[in-house]
């Protein structure tokens, strides 16, 4: 039996460097499992990957190339997990988008097909303002917070929460947008903070863009430990770019990087096999590659989930379906695949597509991101209504959504 | 040179410059320069109606910018052009079509990538009005028109005997033809004035009496008037009724061919002693 | 033998002009729209719709547009991939305004908002030529997909700054949204096509079409024969535009199915001009021609290695199709500098004289 | 006199041949045939004019001993050219310049935005003898063309038609060549000057003992000033000889130079008949 | 709100001069990086008419290949002459493989081949030496990298030293070319051979040698702008994207003129800071540095259609 699971990844294009080590850590551990355990559940897993180069137009006809046999849909990034989002409803696969997409999917009465586990961008905008703020939102009244972010859709995803936010505490929110032909050439951008003096600048960088942002930021002297990124602003090699400098600059997480019982059996059944695209082994100890093992992980989880409850090994894309929505990741799960504390636990349901698992602050102290903080939790109590809110919008406007009366939850 | 003067005398004489015929064109006093170069100076000189005036002097003398001024494309700066009595003011040269003065230019100047036929019809740009609509449906009105001026077309394309060539892109035509094709252009706009520019330069004698016989027939014929630049003194003296001589973009002669011919000023500075 | 022309003779100028002065083309053409209209359609896979055909008549759309305007009025432009956008983002705001309204006719009238916006940056291309005008025209392509970004009104105040197609059917029939069957759209497209391309080919062989010609072989000379260079190079930035912004919205809402700012952004423009240039400038048929060998090469090219066996990875695949894609492009510039419609064009000739070689 | 029959051994053993084309053929675009097996010699100091009409393939000789071609999608498919004894096809056009065989292009290309005097000195672009050796030929180029000598500094894309002709001499005149192949060089130019040109030809044919090719339309001056002349027609050469017998020929003095019959014939009252020539019928 | 945009703009750049003598030396910097990319294109269009998009993509194949090498183990000193090797036979192919077929086509089909080069290149370069970000050799090069602290008006301008190393640079590239190009006999030939290819062929220019010339020259140019580029922001193929900044520049100062490549460039670079600072940012949302400069350079062209520097466009008749 086979479990054909494409990938829409991007080894080249503007956001290769941040893209090749989550794309090498998804399929490590997919081809360690096939190595280890022959697969999942007696099923092989075929990893397929489809070039998009972050190209929502060339993401699109990956799509649809791959949607025949796919049993699920990594779209990769935001502006792709938006377009084929209304597709999948009428294809019947699911969108598998953990720590990107659109935060509302996480309300799965609307979005029965889509899935951003363990945690969504406006989590990820809530855990880092609790931060910042020591958990307390009030006490950034009167205070400065500048969004620097990507102006293509993921970047503007966290605006509507952070309006939100400050204008409930008082504080003024500050978005700053960098183009996509502007990554590498951010004075502009800096200058207005150097103007603006924001007390926090959070990054949602991508790609080129954070390399260039931790320049700029050493360059106008920006305290580092006011700059906060969101879990794409933290890898590590853009942070080599200016190392010693870079001390200081803050990532949130929900992985933290160290070595972990299953990074041995990836080392020893793919890496040292000759099976990995890695270009060197030390390249495991990245916090993006051990995210893409993590990202995986959940992939294979909900396909276990869904072996489980339908009884065969060749599940197909509505069986999987129902397994991401009946992941249960607990700390004991973890453990079992050797992934303790690498992650977060979490669990979806049927209203409840993220998980919300919470994360942690990491920080780059010259040389690697170490975790400096314990668990962070989002202000659910806050983003729900938001998230229900934009999801009836955008049910709304894209008229006629289909309800779920065809997959009642059970 | 006797030989021009021998065969004047052989040649049926040219109509006489009649002296009460209509002026179509009076320049008067025209100055043009371009930054510090003085291309014309103070010049005056008229055209009438029915004639074929040439304009001929040294390379550089500003005979080619006198045909600009005429039509449109330069402006000078001094002095004024009356057309059919009336003083012109700046004119665009699309305008100076409309008003009916056509040209072809020194080096060829045809539409390249457009076949004989399209470049000719090209020439009527300005007298044809179907709207937008009707062109893009090919009904009605455009198709009248179109097929209108496609005859009157027709009619140049066998007067000038260049039915063979008729869909031929002219880049490909050899060098005669396409100045035969340009000729045709400029009889496509219907004017009351052609201005041609060096028509014979580069060719070999047998096209020059061909394009000869055209210029006359067009004259003849459908009585318009010609303003000629040309080099080869042969068809200047034999063409044209009267001869303006610039130099250094002065004018230093006007009269009848054989008049022109003997004056000294015009030997000196043009045809050299031996002449 | 298959291209006789001898003996067909035309006593009248309305024959001599009619759009098919020699029978065999007739048939040709004849044959091609059986073929689009009745065997595709009867033949073609889900995939084929979505990832051949109906790309290859948008981009064709697209491509003849720019053709007008680069190929016939020889104004070089860099930045139909935004007109395609005002199309789009204009047939967009028409179906959120008035939901009701039949798409068709959101489309056509879509078509005038970017022939508007065409001309008023087109009115530099009176004073500016060449390269010159070719960096304006970037102008208008960075402004644009800049203004479809920051003005939100545009795109309905939409969190992700993208336009989503929502569902609309004409007489019953779903045609666009995520429901639509991909014949429909395909037919939807098919039309549109070839009523426009109708059109153009009328617009070129006439009156427009030779001030345009004029205009880019000489514009000075087609000045003093009385042509306005003001009305040749606008007309050719509005009909340019227009059929342009058409095709922009055949491809979001026929298409895609959705778009962000970006897929307006340069690269399409690229890939539009490559069409053009590829298929041949001044050329109706071109277009169709340089949009079946853009759209199919990659995919072509993506199956290639699987077809014969050969294991590689998809980034270096993409690094590769990258490369060739490039080498291809040279290649056929080599070839035949002015496209694959003057190679059809020698065919064709050689077909007419045949058997004997001149 | 005789038409065309044998020239090769009539003419090659010649030592004093500086410029030998033995029966080219030339094809444009792989399909477009223009000439049709060409021969012609020029002997060392000599002035040979090459006439005929429009079309009829002068320029096309002159860029194939030139090896112009290659710009033009055109390429010599058949036949050997010796230029000093030594066959020069594959040459590029840089190395025959080298050599001493220079072009001066029909329709005057000058460098538009270059000054004259710049334009002159490109001119010297392959020489190696040094600044001052180049610097007196130019005085020497200002010295046969004082006109140039009043424009040197203005942009030779705004000088009239006569000042870019003798530009391009000049220029062709600054590599020092010992063979020029000049193209219409009276194309446009007053009659005053055409003289002044050809005057100039013979000036240096004489003084410096240059050899030219040239082709003309202007058959008059051609056969004046040259000692040899080829007539071509659509690609072959119909007729050659002395530029004396040339001048007598009945067929040439009827066809270019219009003085056939009973003297010249005017411009205005040509009637139209078909012709033919007699070498054709 | 007129106060808002026509008065207060210019209050706050006295309000707060430090600042704006920053901006200035932002705008002024990347002005002079703009020029560096500029200048490629200048001279690869001056000798031959060819608007080369491919500039933008060799200044990134340079700056990998050093670092490619470099990481490979070869030491800075013959890293670089190697990537000159390098770039020297990318010239002579590309006139090989490019040019020669291609001569006296059309100049917007030698525009689409150098878009094809672009992708070709973007596609070898991704496969030989991958798609990730790499640091530039900076000090490997002797390239300082620290940091003048001016303190005027109370406050502070930050100068790096590796600005002053790409201005300096830019300077000796341009005085460099302006002699190369107008006292040179190969600077003549080079102007010449834009003029027309026919006639400088008929008087023994060689089209190749000068060609692969040009073209490596572009290719060291592309070099030194990939070096100052990379050593601000990485070396990725992100950087491709910089070469468009080139082309207001071009406009503006005319395409066949170096000095023009430098003056729009610094024109460009501080304007478009000023006017994304004090408007853009406030008033229109920011990010206008997209197109401000191509609007801006518009906008100077309807004046003078052939640049501020550019050679007059001759049209007679
Ligand atoms: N657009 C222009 N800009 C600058 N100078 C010009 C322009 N047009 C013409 N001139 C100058 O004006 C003078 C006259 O030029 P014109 O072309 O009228 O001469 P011409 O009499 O036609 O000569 P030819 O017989 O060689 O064609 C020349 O010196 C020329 O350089
Ligand atoms: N690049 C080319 N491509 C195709 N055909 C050409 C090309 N150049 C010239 N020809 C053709 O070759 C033939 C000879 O041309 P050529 O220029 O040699 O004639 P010519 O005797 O110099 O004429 P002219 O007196 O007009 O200068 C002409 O019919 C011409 O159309
Ligand atoms: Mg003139
Ligand atoms: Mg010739």
């Amino acid at each position: 039996a086979e479990i054909y699971i494409p990938n829409l990844s991007y080894r080249t294009g503007p956001f290769a460097a941040t893209g090749i080590p989550l794309m090498n850590g998804q399929r490590d551990y997919v081809e360690m499992l096939n190595a280890r355990d022959g697969g999942v559940g007696g099923a092989k897993l075929i990893f397929d990957e489809c070039e998009t180069g972050y190209n929502t137009n060339k993401g699109v006809e990956c799509y649809e190339k791959t949607k025949s046999k796919a049993v699920v849909t990594q779209p990769w990034s935001t502006g792709i997990t938006l377009q084929v989002l209304p597709r999948t409803n009428v294809d019947k696969i699911p969108i598998l988008a953990p720590g990107y997409g659109f935060s509302p999917m996480a309300d799965g009465e609307v979005f029965a097909w889509a899935f951003n586990p363990p945690i969504s961008y406006w989590d990820g905008a809530s855990m880092i303002l609790n931060y910042i703020s020591d958990g307390d939102l009030s006490s950034l009244n009167g205070k400065k917070v500048a969004l620097l972010h990507l102006d293509h859709p993921f970047g503007k995803e966290p605006i509507p929460l952070i309006e939100k936010l400050a204008e409930e505490n008082g504080f003024e929110f500050l978005p700053i947008p960098v183009g996509l032909k502007e990554m590498q050439n951010q004075s502009a951008q800096w200058l207005q903070i150097r103007r603006e003096r924001p007390d926090f600048v959070i990054m949602w960088g991508w790609g080129a863009m954070n390399a260039g942002a931790i320049t700029e930021a050493v360059k106008t002297r920006y305290p580092m430990d006011q700059f906060v990124g969101v879990w794409w602003s933290g890898y590590d090699g853009d942070l080599k770019l200016v190392g010693e400098k870079g001390k200081g600059y803050k990532s949130i997480s929900w992985n933290v990087p160290g070595s972990y019982p299953v990074m041995d059996d990836i080392k020893t059944h793919v890496v040292d096999a000759g099976n990995s695209l890695l270009d060197s082994p030390e390249d495991m100890n990245s916090v993006f590659y051990q995210r893409g093992i993590v990202i995986s992980m959940i992939l294979v989880e909900g396909i276990k989930a869904a072996q489980e409850k339908f009884g065969t090994p060749e599940i197909n894309a509505e069986q999987l379906r129902w397994g991401l929505e009946n992941l249960n990741i607990t700390d004991e799960v973890l453990a079992d695949l050797g992934m303790a504390g690498m992650t977060v636990p979490f669990s979806t349901s049927c209203t409840n597509h993220t998980g919300h698992g919470g994360g942690w602050m990491l920080e780059w102290n010259g040389t690697e991101f170490v975790q400096v903080s314990d668990k962070l939790m989002p202000d659910r109590a806050v983003i729900e209504p938001l998230e229900k809110a934009k999801a009836a919008e955008y049910a709304e406007s894209n008229a006629p959504w289909p309800d779920r009366s065809a997959l009642p939850c059970e | 040179m006797n030989a021009f003067v021998a065969d004047k005398a052989l040649s049926s004489a040219n109509p006489s410059a009649d002296e009460d015929r209509e002026v179509l064109l009076n320049v008067e006093n025209v100055s043009l320069s371009f930054g510090g170069v003085k291309a014309i100076t103070d010049i005056s000189f008229d055209i009438l109606k029915g004639e074929i005036r040439a304009i001929i002097g040294p390379n550089g003398a500003g005979k080619t910018s006198m045909l600009n001024v005429i039509n449109g494309f330069y402006h000078p700066q001094e002095g004024t052009i009356t057309w059919q009595g009336k003083v012109r003011n700046k004119i665009k040269p699309h305008e100076a079509v409309s008003q009916g003065i056509a040209r072809t230019f020194q080096n060829v100047a045809l539409f390249k990538g457009m076949s004989t036929l399209d470049n000719i019809m090209a020439g009527r740009s300005t007298r044809m009005k179907a709207n937008i609509f009707f062109q893009m449906i090919w009904y009605g009105a455009a198709m009248r028109e179109e097929i209108e001026h496609r005859k009157r077309v027709e009619d140049i394309i066998d007067f000038l005997e260049i039915q063979a060539i008729r869909r031929t892109p002219v880049g490909k035509l050899p060098y005669g033809l396409q100045k035969r094709v340009e000729l045709a252009r400029a009889l496509a706009m219907e004017p009351e004035l052609l201005l041609l520019d060096e028509p014979m330069a580069g060719m070999n004698l047998e096209e020059k009496e061909d394009m000869s016989r055209f210029i006359v027939d067009v004259n003849q014929e459908f009585g318009t008037t010609i303003a000629l630049i040309e080099h080869d003194m042969g068809v200047v003296m034999d063409l044209s009724d009267r001869v303006v001589v610039l130099d250094y973009g002065k004018k230093i002669a006007d009269g009848r061919p054989e008049e022109v011919q003997a004056n000294q000023n015009v030997i000196d500075a043009y045809l050299g002693v031996a002449h | 033998m298959i291209f006789r022309t001898a003996g067909q003779f035309k006593t009248s100028y309305e024959a001599d002009q009619a759009l098919f002065p020699i029978k065999q083309d007739f048939y040709l053409v004849l044959g091609v729209l059986l073929l689009a209209y009745v065997v595709f359609p009867l033949t073609a896979s889900e995939f084929a719709f979505k990832a051949l055909l109906v790309p290859v008549l948008i981009y064709s759309l697209a491509a003849l547009g720019l053709n007008i305007l680069t190929g016939y009025c020889g104004q070089l432009s860099l930045g139909t991939a935004a007109f395609m956008g005002v199309g789009a983002y204009a047939t967009y705001k028409f179906m959120s305004i008035f939901p009701e309204m039949n798409i068709f006719v959101a489309i056509f009238l879509s078509g005038f908002f970017s022939a508007a916006v065409g001309v008023a940056f087109g009115l530099p291309s009176l004073r500016i030529k060449g390269f010159y005008l070719a960096i304006a025209t970037l102008a208008a392509q960075f402004f644009l997909v800049w203004l479809f970004e920051k003005w939100a009104w545009l795109y309905n105040y939409n969190a992700s700054g993208a336009i989503e197609v929502s569902t609309s059917s004409v007489f019953g029939i779903t045609v666009t949204g995520p429901t639509a069957l991909p014949i429909v759209q395909y037919y939807c497209v098919l039309i549109v096509v070839t009523l426009v391309t109708w059109f153009a080919i009328n617009l070129t062989r006439g009156r427009y079409g030779r001030m345009w010609k004029a205009t880019r072989d000489m514009d000075i000379a087609a000045e003093l024969v009385g042509i306005k260079l003001i009305t040749a190079k606008l007309t050719a930035f509005a009909v340019s535009s227009y059929i342009v912004g058409i095709a922009g919205g055949l491809l979001v809402f026929f298409w895609k199915g959705a778009a962000e700012p970006n897929l307006f952004d340069i690269p399409l423009s690229f890939q539009i001009l490559f069409i053009a240039i590829i298929g041949g400038l001044g050329s109706i048929l071109g277009n169709y021609l340089g949009a079946i060998l853009i759209v199919a090469l990659p995919v072509v090219l993506n199956l290639l290695p699987n077809a014969l066996g050969i294991p590689i990875d998809s980034a270096t695949l993409e690094h590769l199709n990258v490369m060739i894609v490039g080498a291809l492009i040279i290649a056929f510039l080599i070839l035949e500098p002015h496209g694959l419609a003057r190679f059809y064009a020698i065919i064709r000739e050689k077909l007419i004289l045949w058997p004997f070689p001149y | 006199m005789n038409v065309h029959a044998a020239p090769e051994e009539a003419r090659d053993d010649a030592t004093g041949t500086i410029l030998s084309v033995n029966n080219i053929e030339v094809i444009y675009d792989h399909v477009i045939l223009v000439l049709k097996g060409v021969s012609l010699t020029v002997p060392k100091g000599g002035i040979v004019a090459l006439l005929g009409a429009n079309g009829a393939g002068k320029t096309t000789t002159l860029k194939a001993v030139s090896n112009l071609l290659g710009a033009e999608r055109g390429e010599v498919t058949k036949g050997k050219i010796l230029f000093k004894g030594n066959e020069v096809q594959a040459l590029s056009p840089n190395e025959l310049v080298k050599r001493g065989c220079i072009q001066v292009m029909e329709g005057r290309h000058c460098f538009g935005h270059l000054s004259i005097e710049e334009n002159l000195l490109t001119g010297a672009y392959t020489r190696k003898d040094g600044q001052s050796a180049i610097k007196s030929d130019l005085e020497m180029v200002y010295e046969y063309f004082p006109r140039l000598r009043e424009r040197r500094q203005s942009q030779a894309g705004y000088t009239s038609g006569g000042e870019q002709q003798m530009c391009a001499i000049g220029r062709a005149l600054m590599s020092r060549p010992t063979m020029i192949l000049l193209d219409e060089p009276s194309m446009g130019l007053a009659p005053q000057l055409v003289e002044e040109i050809f005057e100039i030809v013979r000036k240096l044919n004489q003084n410096e003992g240059v050899s030219f090719l040239l082709a003309e339309q202007n058959t008059n001056v051609a056969l004046k000033y040259a000692t040899y002349g080829y007539i071509l027609e659509s690609g072959r050469i119909v007729l050659d000889g002395d530029a004396k017998t040339l001048r007598e020929n009945e067929d040439v003095k009827e066809f270019y130079l219009g003085t056939g019959g009973e003297g010249r014939r005017s411009f205005r009252n040509v009637k139209h008949y078909k012709r033919r020539k007699r070498w054709l019928a | 709100m007129l106060y808002d945009v026509l008065i207060d703009p210019f209050v706050q750049m006295f309000a707060l001069p430090d600042f704006f003598l920053q901006v200035l030396w932002e705008g002024f910097v990347s002005g002079v990086l703009y020029a560096l990319i500029a200048l490629g294109f200048v001279l690869i269009y001056k000798s031959s008419r060819i608007f080369n998009f491919a500039q933008g993509i060799m200044v990134v194949f340079s700056a990998l290949t050093l670092v490619g090498l470099h990481s490979m183990g070869v030491p800075a000193i013959a890293a670089v002459p190697l990537t000159l090797l390098v770039m020297y036979l990318l010239a002579m192919s590309i006139e090989r493989v490019v040019l020669r077929p291609l001569v006296n086509q059309p100049d917007i089909i030698l525009f689409m081949a150098t878009i094809g080069i672009t992708l070709f290149l973007i596609g070898f370069g991704q496969l030989v030496f991958g798609g990730d970000n790499k640091v530039m050799i900076t000090e490997q090069l002797g390239i300082p990298t620290g940091a003048f602290e001016l303190e005027p008006f109370g406050g502070f301008v930050l100068i790096e030293q590796k600005d002053l190393t790409a201005v300096t640079l830019a300077i000796l590239l341009v005085v460099g070319l302006l002699v190369f190009l107008n006292k040179t006999k190969m600077g003549r030939a080079i102007r010449a051979l834009g003029d027309d290819h026919q006639a400088a062929l008929s008087v023994g220019i060689s089209l190749s040698t000068i060609w692969v010339l040009v073209w490596f020259i572009a290719g060291v140019i592309a070099l030194v702008t990939g070096v100052v580029w990379g050593a601000r922001a990485g070396v990725s193929f992100a950087l491709e994207v910089i070469a468009y900044k080139a082309l207001p520049v071009l406009m503006l100062g005319g395409l066949e003129s170096v000095s023009g490549a430098i003056v729009g460039g610094i024109a460009i670079g501080i304007l478009e800071k000023i006017f994304e600072i004090y408007w853009g940012q406030p008033f229109l949302g920011g990010n206008t540095e997209t197109w401000f400069p191509f609007i801006f350079a518009l906008l100077v062209l309807l004046f003078r259609p052939q640049g501020l520097f550019g050679e007059r466009i001759i049209e007679r008749i």
